[in-house]
């Protein structure tokens, strides 16, 4: 374990919020069990009361969540001095096992958070709260991820052992290692230029379609999410590449710091935006039919899908500046 | 009372909500100022700390000054196994800058 | 207009120390008129008058209001009908301490969003109605007990609700202002407002302007008089 | 879009008068939260300008320095060492150190001695920090007698009193001459304190530890990338220490902060009462009550953040002073670079706001779910 400021405050920060996820979750079952709307009774007034304490709380951890995303990556690169072969965040992530799971899991933790966020924005404006069940079995999901987030963050950092040799990013993501970053660095650029021009274009275009026609939800929602995963692919592969104009540098994590004038912050700004909107327009689709909601959820998936249209357009062009300002050339 | 004295001053006129936006803009003006005001004088010390990495140089220096007060503090990376209490990591320390000091990594473990 | 359909209210529900305040009741409200509503305290007065104006849900029972059913709403949905339907007048007037009569006045509409310009003309411009205009900027404290009435009446316009609710509004006032609130609840009914008053002050009951009294005792309808 | 804007700023009115009428009790929160915001901020800025301050003075640092230990204890080094060291392969140049600890009964103070590779002043003559000008009085063409090793008295001419600006290395030293040096401690001529060395290729300097340590298996050599890291960690253990025992402070005022929150008092819940009988809705009451939060956290955080940086560069540290003196008689008195980062402010947010945010969820909560009828009941 490092005594150093900011794990104490990601540590302590993220078990209040686990603490209060566990007590929405507690009352998210008993949600689940006894909700009845047509009934007057004293249980149901205290149980529709949880409800605003349950919004709350989320919309705190949808905060949270974005927020120590940053600090957790900033924090890391600090850290990497004290680990021999460290040279940026990509390599004090990979200090012990539970580093990278760690990462996945809160941006996971972050997208579900956004859309139980949009979800229950939706089920609020209907009278009669047609998604109470769906948007609270989405919170058991939520709340045992969060847990274990919180857990292996625990787990990361109290299994820092500092000046172990760990690879860094120079080796981690080079072409030539194994393991999971590497196979990302080792997707070939080309292709995966072609893949993220098609996501973006179809993200965009089924954007458009929702936004205008209120069809193609379920495929906006795939593809706003693949258009997610592609893009943290390709600025792996060839996007970071370009930023730092060196063809074998691929760390994700370089680009957030202010060499590179904080561009990285708009990238993921603009994919984790484009991921939560997208992703919630199409992720609305199957309740268009529920009578109370009816005219409510086309005009909140139109706006949600012009949000995302705005924040694809927006990764495109960052993606294509950083492309062609570069003096890289493949 | 001063409620009445001051309500025809033109603070008091003013909504509660402008108010609150303006002080909080001029405190993250202030911060803002703060975070310049660094750089600025970073840039006016960068000759002195240049000054200061041509003495370490020329002297071959491995440590700051910091703590004046016992010999093993004074150079924590030149440190020697027999300082008073320092052989185990969690140790009580004679000397108050000793209980701040962690000690060199490795040592004692070697 | 308010249509109530075999109201009971029970609080403390399934405790030793259950109390049932509203027990039955069916009644129908008429739009337009001053209705009174009267009984010796804790006769489920105050609590039918709760039960009508949203504030509170029903144990069993359903409540119509213009042809909505409004018993099943969630809480979200049945303050946005009671901040548009109705305008409350309380016992002691509860303005809210430290704030000026003006803001006193405007409070409801805060959550609406409405521009501040237009919702404090709108506010002045009842205050001058009510002809409490020079105290507008008083706090509530200071204000005398006639002011006070004035500006919880303008506050319980500022919305402009079809129906004013009120609960023992003279219960603190001496005979002449409560002779005058009186005139002041015919002026609302000329006005084509719709006023429900739980009250036992016989200045209230008996007053020309009201159409119909309800005697209620013990959470039941005594007498529903015409 | 302009009605959520109006709906934000009517509610910010509201809250700002309930919470300027209950003076006392906020100010007091604003005070002890200011404060924390405060303590926890010096101690970020300072420990972490000392050491990016660190960082950056000790590239100038020499490569490698290799101590000779004996029966575990650091030993003087003799000449054939270097030559030895000399003859490895991969090192470009190494140099024996002299440097030692002399201890002055009069202000009972260590100083620590340096013989610099070229001593311009010649034999005679020293070369001293502003510490030790400062408090022995000293100024150039002053004497000060020294006692050597057998206790004879040995007087050394300052000639120069080195820079203000270098004082964070060079408060305590004493440059003297290598003659004067052995002189002073009895120190045989074909003996070093230790040797420092420089290395061709700056990616072999850990090879060329192994070599060294291989060659001369009693040494200990330690590499100027190990001294950097040593000082980041001093500094990170020691912010995250102090850290670790304000947090019984953050502690304190979380309790404080929850206790003041869910502690309505029966003005405030009629208030509250009124409000959500006269067409407030629940979560109009909690927006109201995120406001307070928000108006409370960030006029005590933006303050307490402006007091720490004003306090840390512009003020003589006044709080950490006593901590770094220690004992000593000899203060180093430097002036701090300021280096501070946006991920410092994000550090402390985290540390004090967060948990204030949450402490205060559950109760902002409770209070916002008052029963509207209950000012009718009452």
């Amino acid at each position: 374990m490092i005594l150093h400021p900011a794990i104490i405050a990601l540590l302590v920060a993220s078990i209040l919020i686990a603490a209060l996820v566990l007590y929405a979750f507690w009352y998210g079952v008993k949600i689940l069990r006894s909700w009845d709307l047509r009934s007057g009774s004293s249980l149901q007034l205290e149980l529709e009361r949880r409800t605003y304490l349950i919004s709350t709380v989320l919309a705190y951890v949808f905060g949270f969540q974005i927020a120590s995303l940053f600090l957790l990556i900033y924090t890391a690169d600090s850290l990497s001095t004290l680990f021999t072969g460290a040279m940026c965040a990509a390599g004090t992530f990979n200090v012990n096992a539970y580093g990278y799971p760690l990462l996945v899991l809160k941006l996971i933790n972050f997208l579900l958070a956004g859309l139980w966020l949009i979800v229950n924005y939706a089920d609020n404006q209907a009278y009669d709260y047609p998604l109470i069940r769906k948007k609270y079995a989405l919170l058991l999901l939520l709340g045992p991820f969060i847990v274990l987030e919180t857990f292996l963050q625990a787990r990361y950092f109290l299994g820092m052992r500092p000046d172990v040799i760990t690879s860094c990013c120079g080796s981690l993501f080079s072409v030539n290692s194994s393991g999971v970053a590497a196979d990302l660095a080792s997707l070939p650029a080309v292709p995966l230029q072609y893949a993220f021009t098609a996501i973006m274009a179809a993200a965009i275009a089924l954007g458009v379609a929702v936004a205008v026609t209120g069809r193609g939800g379920y495929a906006l929602f795939v593809a706003a999410g693949m258009a997610f995963i592609i893009g943290i692919a390709s600025l792996i592969s060839f996007i970071s590449p370009a930023v730092y104009e060196l063809p074998t540098h691929h760390c994700p994590f370089c680009v957030l710091q202010k060499e590179y004038g904080y561009i990285g912050y708009l990238f993921y700004a603009a994919l984790l935006g484009g991921a939560v909107t997208g992703m919630g327009a199409g992720g609305l689709n199957p309740f268009r039919s529920v009578p109370s909601l009816v005219v409510i959820i086309p005009s909140l998936q139109r706006k949600l899908a012009f949000i995302s249209i705005l924040f694809h357009i927006f990764t495109s062009l960052l993606t294509l500046a950083a492309v062609f300002r570069s003096n890289l050339r493949w | 009372m001063f409620y009445p004295c001051i309500a025809n001053n033109a603070l008091y006129k003013m909504r509660k909500s402008t108010l609150f936006f303006m002080s909080i803009a001029v405190q993250s003006v202030l911060l803002l100022g703060a975070f310049t005001h660094a750089a600025y004088q970073r840039g006016r010390d960068a000759s002195i700390l240049g000054e200061t990495v041509a003495l370490v140089k020329r002297l071959d220096l491995t440590d700051l000054c910091l703590f004046t007060e016992a010999r093993y503090t004074r150079h924590p990376t030149q440190a020697d196994l027999h300082s008073p209490f320092q052989d185990h990591p969690m140790s009580l320390e004679h000397f108050p800058s000793g209980s701040l000091l962690a000690p060199r990594k490795g040592i004692g473990y070697r | 207009m308010i249509e109530l359909r075999d109201i009971r209210k029970v609080f403390n529900e399934g405790k030793p120390h259950a109390l049932t305040a509203v027990d039955g009741v069916s009644l129908i409200l008429d739009a337009r008129a001053v209705t009174v509503l009267q009984g010796p305290s804790g006769s489920g007065k105050t609590t039918l008058l709760s039960l009508v104006g949203c504030m509170a849900r029903p144990t069993e029972g359903r409540i119509m209001l213009e042809d909505r059913e409004i018993t099943s709403l969630p809480e979200r949905f049945l303050t946005d009908v009671r901040r548009r339907t109705f305008g409350f007048i309380f016992q002691q007037f509860n303005l809210v301490k430290g704030i000026s009569a003006l803001e006193n006045v405007m409070l409801p509409a805060y959550p609406l969003g409405e521009r501040h310009a237009s919702l404090k003309k709108r506010a002045r411009g009842l205050l001058d109605l009510f002809g409490i205009l020079p105290r507008e900027s008083s706090r509530a404290e200071w204000l005398s007990g006639g002011e006070a009435q004035r500006t919880a009446i303008c506050r319980a316009l500022i919305n402009d609700p079809k129906i004013i609710i009120a609960d023992e509004p003279t219960a603190h006032l001496d005979t002449k202002l409560s002779r005058e609130f009186m005139d002041i609840v015919g002026r609302l009914k000329a006005e084509q407002k719709t006023v429900i008053i739980a009250s036992h002050d016989p200045l209230v009951y008996g007053s020309s302007v009201v159409d119909r009294v309800i005697t209620m005792r013990d959470g039941k309808i005594e007498a529903a008089g015409r | 879009m302009g009605n959520w804007f109006e709906r934000q700023r009517n509610i910010i009115d509201f809250t700002l008068s309930s919470l300027v009428r209950r003076k006392g009790k906020n100010l007091a929160l604003l005070l002890v939260y200011t404060l924390l915001v405060f303590l926890l901020a010096s101690v970020m800025f300072f420990t972490h300008a000392l050491r990016k301050e660190a960082s950056l003075v000790l590239q100038g640092a020499p490569e490698m320095v290799v101590q000779r230990m004996a029966a575990g204890r650091h030993e003087l080094v003799p000449r054939r060492y270097l030559g030895m060291i000399k003859g490895i392969k991969g090192v470009s140049g190494a140099r024996g150190r002299l440097w030692g600890y002399y201890f002055d009964p009069v202000m009972s103070a260590n100083y620590t001695m340096v013989v610099p590779e070229d001593h311009p002043l010649g034999a005679g003559s020293i070369s001293i920090g502003q510490g030790i000008s400062r408090s022995r009085l000293a100024r150039v063409g002053d004497f000060i007698p020294f006692r050597r090793y057998d206790g004879t008295p040995m007087v050394l001419t300052v000639r120069e009193v080195l820079t203000t600006g270098s004082e964070l290395v060079s408060s305590d030293l004493i440059l003297v001459s290598e003659g004067d040096f052995r002189k002073l401690f009895g120190m045989a001529p074909d003996l070093y304190t230790d040797i420092v060395l420089s290395v061709r290729n700056a990616k072999e300097v850990a090879t060329a530890a192994q070599k060294v340590q291989k060659l001369l298996p009693d040494t200990r050599p330690i590499m100027k990338s190990e001294i950097l890291r040593t000082y980041d960690t001093i500094f990170d253990w020691r912010s995250g220490i102090i850290v670790v025992i304000l947090s019984s402070a953050v502690l304190a005022f979380i309790i404080f902060a929850w206790d003041k929150a869910s502690g309505l008092s029966a003005e405030e819940r009629k208030e509250i009462g009124i409000l959500k009988a006269i067409g407030w809705e629940t979560s109009d009451v909690l927006l109201m009550k995120f406001w307070e939060g928000a108006a409370v956290s960030l006029s005590s955080f933006l303050a307490g953040v402006l007091f720490a940086y004003i306090h840390v560069f512009f003020t003589p540290v006044m709080l950490f002073e006593p901590v770094l003196k220690g004992w000593s008689t000899l203060y180093p008195s430097f002036k701090l670079v300021p280096f501070i980062s946006p991920y410092q402010v994000a550090m402390l947010f985290f540390l004090t706001v967060v948990p204030y945010t949450v402490a205060t969820i559950v109760p902002s909560w409770r209070a916002a779910t008052i029963d509207p009828d209950s000012v009718m009941r009452s």
